[in-house]
């Protein structure tokens, strides 16, 4: 973007144009979160209503009501913000910001597509999961500053809850990292291009497994039914947001339906291939090939072509687009999938919870690991590998810093002579390390 | 009346504590001291071939006429009965026993009359109690806490009381 | 299964020990299903003492019965327990009647059995519903509600009220069914019977749902008999107990000649009465009880509740039957001004929640010199405190929602 | 001066040190004992912060000490996270036996 | 258009100012702030500021860690802890004035130190060209990872006998690390653990727990009998139905 401006405005390495970039995406993630809300509350309302054998809205403008969320935003906002006596006034009035700006944040690393990231973060998984872990604070702070008992159980339910759910949610998380050897998201998600039997989900049982446990920690992560016990309405009143009214109970929602996105798209990119469709149609269509993707030149504009039609890719830009519808809709399917759960089961209890964290989640996503990692070491098939399409492997080729070593395209193919060099050879010099132990599987999935 | 085995064995136990036993009545009862009231209420629950092991309601029955000229005409001293309604879930029998109190403890208006509480001997006696407490104003002697069930704790007369007058105003609300 | 084995709870462990906090719950609380006030008092999550506080609906329904004609107070019945209004019409209507030892045509009879178990039916539909809405489960609520819908509609049709309905009165009912009542009637039981397996499956025999009531709030039958626990909850406990058997004469007689079963476990073999009510093809199985359940529990409470919906059906469609068989009278009601001799009755009747028990003592004039009326949920409540003892606050809606309380019989 | 000069390791040094001294003070006057743990968090920031800056490559490309920095920082991280569950531990313990988490209060081992 | 024309290369600067403010200006809320609750609060944003300074530095894997653990668990614990303890008394605790007045004096002394240090040196106070500094974020989470299983990779160059000559990387400490942390799960859970023996009579016993537990202990006669009656109910008192019993 900020290249674009650049060239719009015939600068050269403008602030102003970083700026507006920024600005841009910012903009375009804000819109995400917000009309995600929007949509993903019209949903949730249509979702059950049909469950539940009704029909949910109908009216508020046309069809479906599908206006109905704004409606309510407005009702909401004109409501009057109330702020009770006992309350921690202004811990009372920041928590819902704190939650809206983590799951917020939370955006800034996830990709919507190759190349299509509001900042690319080396380290996006755990950034992601970090970012999304702080807004448990908006929660605790809410239930503390309301100075309500029963949004203090509300908090101290959550405290207690997601903390514990992020050791076996960390746990899965890692499985996809070890299998691409990368924490970039982009690349985890571009490892996974191809033929749906390239996603990671089917790569081996372990991965299955490890995905249905990474859904259900995530659930309990952004507390959805049935682990929604923080505003669990038949015994805290609602929680933690007992006391709240108007526009700040409306930005606990926004941010709880936007990490519920987060958590979906991640699940997408982790195991479901995230932009990428069961099927390569760009690729097909030879508009973006798989080679191509990561490749920092590959660019939507290119100022070097010359004029400015000629520098518009619109061949990328469909591909792209192409990736972040295919993102988008895997992540409401996820959502959906999350509203189907809690609209159908009761709540658990809080010892139950735990239970179901420490005495299943963690054995079964350290089952699921550890199962990973014999897949791997011991070079079983996967789905892919049974099937013969290849997984590409594509190294972190956005650092610009890197691309002196990718030029070693052939280092790698020496490196595939000694798989495992970190158990021979100590004496390993750093280019090599980067260019060889990085992508083990990558290097083998190259092969195949 | 002597075919009864269940009057006799009460007769027997105690004595003069059974002052009468109606069997005209639509539900027949017997009527007992409030001093053995216990002590029948314990030897039921536990009498072979009966075991009265539920205790249904407690009511109390307020005999009042306020208007003169209706007491004049009635043959009844006013007072009240406090009734107990039993049931027995292993034999099925009922039985309704009946204790006559006056309405006021030593004639003085205001004090409360006296039972003996049966809460001992039927959990659920005790809401039963308190709520014939709070609304006809017995006092169930040894009561582990006997206080306003339905009311609220800081209302005023009893109002199942047949001389139960309804406050002016209750906390600033019109209450005739 | 009956009973597994109980830790010696003289010995209790608790982890880190917190401040007690004293906790207002309700009376505008969601799961305590009108105004029931809690009092808890808690240790974190563990609640260490409950308190009820009641009467916040109380309306003074004796007293106004001590001024009101035995007809008159009819409508009061109604706003007590209003989800089985028709419950509570017909016990007033039995006491009355058995003052004036007054007899029922046939048909009337066969019409109150009708009546009152299709009011069973929608009470017990409600208690499921929001026994789902206690545990975190809202779509079962709206389901259930679905079917109870339905039933109100037939009773609008019958009476013209759609909750409170004043129907049954002493003497029989204010008006016979309308013509192709039944039809509408069977049509429903039709549909609903195809309705109760997806409650099963939702929550019956749903993993979380049995983890959240397996095991929690367990009664046993001599503390449910000392409570005066009565109905669901005390044939929850295993007690072979219900007044449609074991009542008095006058109201047993009303289901003569009918073929149905009490819903109670043995408490030997902690088994159910077998389902032998055949009609859609095997879907109206019992499932199975889980492996956690204890006798006593609450999802014993709640599975009586939908087992009895079964057998109510079945009543429904015995008595359906038998009534069309009979013609005649439906029971001419009393006059408004019906004197009341001088004594006094007293009669329970096998209303949804437990036994409901109405007392009147005449003084030869037409108002009543006394009413009570003995409530069900009143004593089925009174049993929350000991229950609620050292158990998680999340318990407490579960525990609560199994009593099946309805605040307007409680207050009066 | 900072805005058009440029960054270097004793700028972020100066961060940790500040970081370490409110800590450090922190941890002097509070008397809440939860209020000391604070204190101590932030110490250990300050550290890592020092940590950090030396290990960094974008910082000292030249004779950096390159990842033993990073290295110790995680695993000042990791001890701080156990550090923390156990003083919780005990200020729990200590609050269950004396009912007050004022670490003044905590002198029964005064001679 | 000028203004904006003007390159600006000092993107690193800028989020430094902005990051170490927070910081500081956060650990100056921590100190100040009389309620614990606040305290914490502030210590969540000065820790997340700081994690925002390692990502500047480069440290993007310890500063993603930094957030994740550091806030994200081990605030979250000790705001668990404020809010176990949370009473209206010790919500607000006031510092003693002598206890300000010397902290203030060895803690200004020790920053006056510390700053002097850090300054002092030449060599640390080296400007680097930070101009792609974003750019060089290069890939340490793979060697931090494999210094962590005793591979060295941060001194370039150095020949195997180096390596290997007592430069074995963190395995050992990683080790150590791993189980001190298991020590100290285990020991954490046992001392927050109390076991007491309370009597039945104890108001936190369930009485209908232990109604069960008796009936266990002493089968009740209640139980022998058969609740199967079928028969109607009636009055004990109707010498009719008395006969029948007899039957």
């Amino acid at each position: 973007m900020a290249e674009f401006v650049d060239y719009i405005l015939n600068l050269d390495d403008s602030w102003f144009s970083y700026l507006v970039g920024a600005l841009v995406a910012a903009v375009l993630i804000l819109h995400v979160v917000a009309v995600g809300a929007l949509l993903f509350i019209w949903m949730e309302r249509k979702i059950s209503g049909r469950i539940q054998d009704r029909l949910g809205p109908t009216r508020v403008g046309g069809k479906f009501g599908w206006l109905q969320t704004l409606a309510d935003g407005i009702k909401l906002i004109a409501k009057e913000d109330l702020t009770p006596d006992l309350a921690d006034k202004f811990l009372f009035k920041i928590a819902p910001y704190v939650g809206l700006a983590a799951s917020y944040a939370a955006f800034i690393a996830l990709p919507f597509a190759d190349g299509v990231v509001g900042q690319h973060v080396n380290t996006a998984v755990f950034f992601v999961l970090a970012v999304l872990g702080l807004e448990v604070f908006s929660v605790i702070l809410a239930g503390y500053a309301s100075g309500s008992k029963w949004s203090l159980f509300g908090a101290m339910r959550e405290a207690a809850q997601v903390v514990s759910y992020e050791v076996p949610l960390g746990m899965c998380v890692v499985v996809p990292v070890l299998i691409c050897g990368t924490m970039n998201l982009t690349t985890i998600a571009n490892m996974q291009a191809g033929y749906f039997t390239n996603w990671l989900v089917f790569n081996d049982p372990f991965t299955f497994l490890t995905a249905i446990i990474y859904f259900t920690c995530a659930t309990a992560g952004v507390n959805r039914a049935p682990f929604d016990l923080a505003e669990a309405e038949s015994e805290l009143v609602a929680g933690f947001h007992t006391e709240y009214s108007g526009l700040r109970w409306s930005l606990f929602f926004m941010a709880e339906y936007s990490s519920m996105f987060v958590v979906s798209a991640l699940a997408s990119i982790l195991f479901f291939g995230g932009p990428h469709g069961p099927i390569p149609i760009a690729d097909i269509l030879s508009f973006l090939s798989i080679d191509q993707l990561g490749n920092p030149d590959v660019q939507a504009f290119d100022e070097t072509a010359g004029g400015f039609f000629s520098s518009v890719n619109l061949q990328v830009i469909i591909a792209r687009l192409l990736g972040v519808g295919n993102l988008l809709f895997k992540g409401i399917i996820g959502v959906t999938v999350m509203m189907w759960i809690r609209w159908t089961f009761p709540r658990l209890r809080i010892d139950q919870v735990m239970t179901m964290c420490l005495k299943y989640c963690v054995p079964l996503a350290a089952v699921g690991f550890l199962g990973a990692t014999a897949w791997q070491a011991l070079d079983l098939p996967t789905a892919n590998s049974l099937l013969g399409s290849p997984r590409y492997h594509h190294h972190e080729l956005w650092t610009h810093g890197l691309e002196h070593q990718q030029g070693s395209e052939n280092a790698s193919s020496e490196a595939s002579d000694d798989e495992t060099p970190h158990a021979e050879d100590k004496t390993v010099k750093a280019d090599e390390v980067f260019a060889n132990t990085v992508p083990v599987s990558v290097v083998k999935g190259g092969e195949r | 009346m002597s075919e009864i085995p269940l009057v006799t064995e009460l007769r027997s136990r105690f004595g003069e504590g059974i002052i009468d036993v109606n069997l005209e009545a639509i539900d027949e009862w017997v009527e007992v001291t409030p001093d053995v009231l216990v002590g029948v209420c314990e030897f039921l629950k536990e009498a072979e071939g009966f075991r009265f092991d539920m205790c249904n309601s407690i009511t109390v029955v307020d005999y009042l006429h306020t208007d003169p000229k209706k007491a004049a005409k009635v043959d009844w001293e006013p007072h009240m009965e406090v009734v107990y309604h039993l049931s027995s879930i292993a034999t099925k029998m009922t039985l309704v026993l009946k204790v006559k109190i006056p309405r006021w403890k030593n004639g003085v208006e205001g004090e409360l009359p006296g039972v003996p509480s049966v809460s001992g001997v039927w959990s659920t006696a005790d809401w039963h109690e308190r709520e014939a407490y709070d609304l006809s104003g017995v006092n169930f002697l040894g009561h582990p806490q006997l206080k306003r069930i339905l009311c609220p704790d800081d209302w005023e007369g009893h109002p199942l009381r047949k001389d139960y007058e309804q406050p002016l105003e209750y906390h600033g609300i019109r209450g005739r | 299964m009956a009973t597994s084995k109980i830790d010696d709870p003289r010995v209790i462990e608790f982890d880190v020990r917190t401040d007690e906090m004293l906790i207002n719950m309700g009376p505008q609380h969601p799961s305590t299903h009108g105004v029931l006030r809690l009092v808890l008092r808690t240790d974190g999550e563990v609640v260490s003492d409950v308190e009820p506080h009641l009467g916040y609906l109380h309306r003074c329904a004796e007293k106004i019965g001590e001024n009101l004609t035995a007809r008159q107070w009819v409508p009061y019945t109604d706003r007590m327990d209003y989800l089985a209004a028709m419950n509570m019409n017909l016990g007033w209507s039995l006491v009355i009647e058995k003052m004036l030892d007054h007899d029922l045509p046939e048909r009337a009879r066969h019409l109150r059995v009708i009546i009152s178990e299709m009011g069973r039916i929608a009470s017990h539909l409600v208690a499921m519903g929001t026994y789902g809405l206690d545990l975190g489960s809202f779509t079962p609520f709206l389901y259930g509600f679905r079917e109870r819908e339905k039933i109100l509609n037939l009773f609008e049709e019958a009476c013209g009220a759609r909750l409170t309905y004043s129907y049954l009165t002493p003497g029989g009912a204010t008006a016979d069914l309308p013509a192709g009542w039944t039809d509408k009637c069977l049509q429903f039981l039709a549909e609903f019977k195809e309705v109760i397996p997806e409650l099963h499956t939702l929550l019956t025999t749903n993993t979380i749902f049995v983890s959240r009531t397996a095991g929690i709030g367990v009664m046993p039958a001599r503390m449910a008999i000392d409570y005066g626990c009565t109905g669901p909850v005390l044939r929850g406990s295993g007690v072979y107990h219900d007044l449609r058997f074991h009542g008095e004469e006058r109201y047993t007689e009303m289901y003569d000649g009918y073929v149905f079963d009490v819903i109670c476990a043995d408490p030997e073999t902690g088994l159910y009465p077998e389902s032998n009510y055949e009609f859609h093809g095997d879907s109206l199985d019992y499932p199975e009880i889980p492996r956690q359940a204890v006798l006593g529990d609450c999802w014993h409470r709640f599975y009586v509740r939908m087992l009895e919906v079964v057998q109510s059906v079945r009543l429904v469609e015995q008595a359906i039957e038998k009534y069309e068989a009979t013609s005649g009278d439906w029971g001419t009601p009393i006059k408004l001004t019906q004197k009341l001799p001088a004594k006094e009755a007293y009669m329970e009747t096998e209303a949804p929640r437990g036994q409901m028990g109405f007392y009147v003592v005449g003084n030869g004039d037409a108002i009543p010199w006394r009413v009570r009326a003995r409530s069900s949920s009143f004593c089925n409540l009174s049993v929350t405190a000991p229950l609620c003892q050292g158990i998680l606050l999340a318990d407490i809606p579960a525990i609560v929602g199994s009593l099946d309380v309805v605040m307007g019989e409680i207050d009066r | 001066m900072l805005l058009i000069g440029t960054v270097s390791v004793s700028w972020y040094l100066a961060v940790g040190a500040v970081l370490f001294v409110l800590g450090a003070v922190c941890m002097a006057t509070k008397r809440n004992l939860l209020g000391v743990l604070m204190g101590v968090e932030l110490v250990l920031n300050g550290a890592n912060m020092n940590f950090i800056a030396f290990g960094s490559k974008v910082l000292r490309p030249e004779g950096s000490l390159g990842l033993d920095g990073q290295l110790i920082a995680l695993f000042v991280i990791v001890l701080a996270a156990a550090e923390a569950a156990v003083a919780l531990a005990i200020a729990l313990n200590f609050y269950n036996n004396h009912n007050t988490v004022d670490v003044d209060r905590a002198n029964e081992l005064n001679g | 258009m000028d203004l904006i024309a003007v390159a600006w290369p000092y993107w690193h600067q800028f989020f430094f100012i902005i990051f170490a403010a927070a910081a500081i200006g956060f650990g100056f809320g921590v100190l100040l702030s009389k309620n614990v609750v606040r305290m914490a609060f502030y210590l969540v944003l000065s820790l997340g500021s700081t994690a925002g300074l390692f990502f500047l530095a480069g440290a993007e894997f310890v500063g993603a860690m930094q957030l994740m653990i550091y806030v994200g668990g081990t605030l979250v614990l000790l705001i668990f802890g404020v809010m176990l303890t949370a009473q209206k008394d010790f919500i607000n605790m006031d510092t003693h004035t002598q206890d300000w007045i010397l902290a203030t004096i060895v803690g200004g002394s020790l920053l006056m130190i510390l700053l002097f240090g850090a300054f002092g040196a030449e060599d640390w106070n080296t400007p680097q060209n930070l101009e792609d500094a974003q750019i060089q974020a290069t890939k340490e989470a793979t060697p931090i990872g494999l210094a962590l299983t005793g591979i060295r990779v941060d001194s370039l160059g150095d020949s195997k006998d180096a390596v290997e000559e007592g430069k074995s990387g963190y395995l050992m400490p990683f080790i150590i690390v791993s189980i001190h942390l298991l020590v100290v799960l285990i020991g954490a859970a046992y001392m927050a653990r109390t076991k007491k023996l309370s009597h039945a009579t104890d108001d936190k016993s369930s009485r209908a727990k232990l109604m069960l537990f008796k009936m266990e202990q002493e089968p009740e006669r209640l139980e022998e009998e058969t609740y199967v009656v079928t028969h109607r109910g009636k009055s004990a008192l109707n010498p009719l139905e008395q006969s029948d019993e007899n039957e």
